[in-house]
């Protein structure tokens, strides 16, 4: 079972009605302005309209897309990412501190697979920076340079395993992302 | 020392740097950068002097000032920068119907 | 000092750990792009550590959550603009660093 | 304890000067701005070591990103020549003159300072004592849009005073803001951090009445997302003709001005706002500030004018 969400269907046939999406971000939004007030109930004065005028701008600033976000796939993912956002800062930390500096900085090229200009995407080349030894440093189309600081075979490697779990939160299909 | 004293004086420090700043500098980018920064150290004396009430709170009625100062000067910045840009047009355009009027006179 | 307080603190100071190992990444590194993993990567651990340790702190669900949000809009933040300025880097013909 | 928090402010100042003075010396305007950009974000910690946290905002925001995007913005519109200028000298009996001249003005003001009495009530005690009937438990928010606020009124004033400088000094001719396009990262970013950022002003907005927050604060941080969205080319620069905008940057202004005189109906002073009222006032007054601070801080950034008679020409320099 997957969430709903609602954003892009890029071969969508019929025009997609906004007014899901703008309720489901009404309600995310929502959430968030709970959160920044603690809870309290006077504030919904400004906070209404608030998350109102962003739920609007967040729907008139995103394409029509609808998304899937598979419950199951974010738990996997979670762990996972906090392991190696951890593993990866003190890799970093541990060259940066070593007398010898132990680099050896390359880039790589890599063909993304995840569907084009997808959510996905933002966070696959967002996350990729955050991972041990491996830093997004360009993208065009669908060639990411992914800028190594231990080069070698591994970069390639941690990145592509990155992109398998987040095609798993997506509910993406990666092969037949070489349309 | 207090509290209060040191970031006064620290104030009256880029206050100085500021002036020396706006008077030896030239290019006006640099010029309206010292103007700002001059404008800061008043706002961190005013600010700093707020904070001598003996009941240990602050004075609100300086803070108040300082935010509109801020905001204002932050608008005093934007038409100082439209004036040099504006300035730096104008120049370019001389600069361009020069070199044309050149251009003809050689060709 | 309470357990809690005394683990906000080891957090905290963890954090400030990871800060430091990161702005000497930032100073010894050679170019630009490893540069930015010191930053991008290390800088956002410290940060998630020591607002992690304000969040135990304060002991309050609400605080500990409006926390996360910055954290995790930190990160996004961050990670876009690393992505930003290495695309600059390269766009702008910055050569990488080769070790000698 | 004391002796760290006297480090820290060492530290501190030091840092605060030793950057103004690198703003004015560093050879690359570029270079300059970054630096600038840094003292103003330093600034705002002097500001929170001075439990000024409204300042520390305020500052954050505009101080250090307006002012910074502003100038940075404007070294784009001079061509790169004018990156690196030399600064020419004066000579160095000049220099020593300037730097004697500053001095002693400094020294005097210094020595003024230094005879500040160690305790100064100031207004604050007045402000305790009537803060109750403000309407704003934050006693800077009180202070601004009820004890003062003639300031406020004038300052907004100001504020559309610059708008229409700006707007009478610059037809937008030529090029008007980048034309590259922003790249799926950026505007993953700008799609998912825009919506936030109005909530987060909202949140200020709300908070102002009895924490640090407010108008100016909430204005400036949407001021920001305008700005995101305007250098990402997901909306175009302001239209000053059109009526909405117009109406928009004299938004605060006029009610301000409406609410001073409507107040006088009730046998009030000009802009006295009534006990029982003032809570509901200040927010109304404060929510419609709030657009025209955001409004009038985006029509700055842009810098110029756009309109019929003088269409924006292609980004192509």
């Amino acid at each position: 079972m997957g969430v709903v969400l609602p954003l892009d269907e890029p071969r969508s046939p019929r025009p997609v009605s906004p007014v899901p999406r703008l309720v489901v971000r009404a309600a995310v939004l929502a959430s968030v302005w709970w959160i920044l007030t603690g809870g309290d109930a006077g504030s919904w004065v400004i906070g209404a309209p608030a998350v109102l005028a962003a739920a609007v701008t967040s729907v008139a600033l995103g394409r029509p897309e609808r998304w899937r976000v598979s419950p199951a796939g974010v738990a996997r993912f979670l762990p996972f990412f906090a392991w190696h956002a951890l593993i990866g800062s003190i890799d970093v930390a541990y060259r940066a501190l070593h007398p010898r500096l132990p680099i050896a900085p390359s880039f790589e090229h890599y063909e993304i697979r995840l569907p084009d200009e997808g959510p996905s995407r933002v966070l696959f080349v967002n996350v990729v920076s955050l991972l041990p030894g491996t830093l997004s440093a360009d993208l065009e189309g669908d060639a990411l340079t992914v800028h190594g600081l231990i080069g070698g075979t591994g970069t390639i490697d941690r990145v592509k395993a990155l992109e398998v779990r987040i095609a798993a939160i997506f509910d993406c299909d990666l092969s037949e992302g070489d349309r | 020392m207090t509290l209060t004293l040191w970031y006064a004086l620290t104030g009256v420090a880029l206050l100085v740097v500021g002036v020396y700043g706006l008077v030896s500098r030239v290019h006006v980018l640099r010029q309206i950068m010292a103007v700002n920064i001059v404008g800061a150290g008043v706002f961190l004396v005013l600010v700093a002097g707020a904070h001598r009430r003996p009941s240990g709170a602050i004075d609100p009625v300086p803070h108040a000032m300082v935010l509109t100062g801020i905001v204002v000067a932050v608008s005093a910045t934007a038409v100082a920068l439209a004036f040099a840009r504006r300035l730096r047009a104008d120049a370019d355009e001389r600069t361009d119907g020069a070199a044309r009027e050149d251009e003809a006179r050689a060709g | 000092m309470p357990v809690v307080d005394l683990l906000a603190l080891v957090l905290m100071l963890t954090g400030a750990a990871f800060f430091f190992a990161g702005t000497v990444g930032l100073l010894r590194f050679p170019d630009v792009y490893c540069r930015l993993h010191a930053l991008t990567k290390v800088d956002n651990l410290g940060l998630g550590f020591v607002l992690a340790g304000l969040a135990l702190r304060s002991g309050l669900l609400t605080v500990a959550l409006k926390l996360l949000l910055i954290w995790l809009l930190v990160l996004l933040a961050s990670t876009t603009a690393c992505h930003l300025s290495a695309r600059a880097a390269r766009h702008l013909g910055v050569e990488p660093w080769r070790r000698a | 304890m004391t002796a760290i928090l006297w480090a820290f402010d060492v530290v501190l100042a030091v840092t605060l000067v030793a950057l103004a003075a690198g703003v004015l010396a560093t050879a690359s305007l570029f270079r300059s701005i970054v630096l600038f950009i840094v003292f103003g974000l330093t600034m705002s910690i002097a500001w929170a070591r001075l439990d000024a946290v409204d300042l520390g905002l305020v500052e954050a925001a505009v101080g250090a990103g307006l002012t910074g995007a502003l100038l940075l913005n404007t070294l784009g519109h001079m061509r790169s020549q004018a990156e690196f200028t030399p600064e020419p000298s004066h000579g160095p009996g000049g220099r020593l003159a300037l730097a004697l001249a500053a001095g002693t003005a400094g020294l005097a003001i210094g020595a003024a300072v230094w005879a500040w009495p160690d305790a100064f009530a100031g207004l604050g005690d007045r402000v305790d004592t009537h803060l109750a009937e403000s309407g704003a438990q934050n006693p800077v928010t009180a202070v601004l849009l009820n004890f003062r606020a003639y300031d406020t009124l004038l300052e907004i004033g100001v504020l559309v005073v610059a708008v229409v400088a700006v707007w009478a000094l610059s037809p937008m001719r030529g090029r008007v803001l980048d034309a590259d396009p922003p790249g799926l990262v950026l505007a993953g970013f700008v799609h998912l951090l825009v919506p936030v950022v109005v909530l987060v002003a909202g949140y200020l907005l709300w908070m102002g009445t009895d924490a640090p927050g407010g108008a100016f604060q909430a204005g400036a941080v949407l001021a920001a997302a305008g700005v995101l969205l305007l250098i990402t080319g997901r909306v175009a620069p302001p239209q000053l003709q059109a009526i909405v905008e117009r109406g928009a940057v004299v938004l605060g202004l006029v009610a301000f001005l409406a609410v001073g005189v409507a107040v006088m109906a009730g046998g009030h002073a000009f802009l006295e706002l009534p006990d029982a009222w003032a809570t509901t006032l200040i927010l109304l007054l404060e929510s419609l500030l709030t657009i025209s601070i955001a409004i009038v801080l985006v029509i700055l950034f842009a810098g110029g004018r756009t309109d019929a008679a003088h269409p924006p020409e292609d980004a192509a320099p």
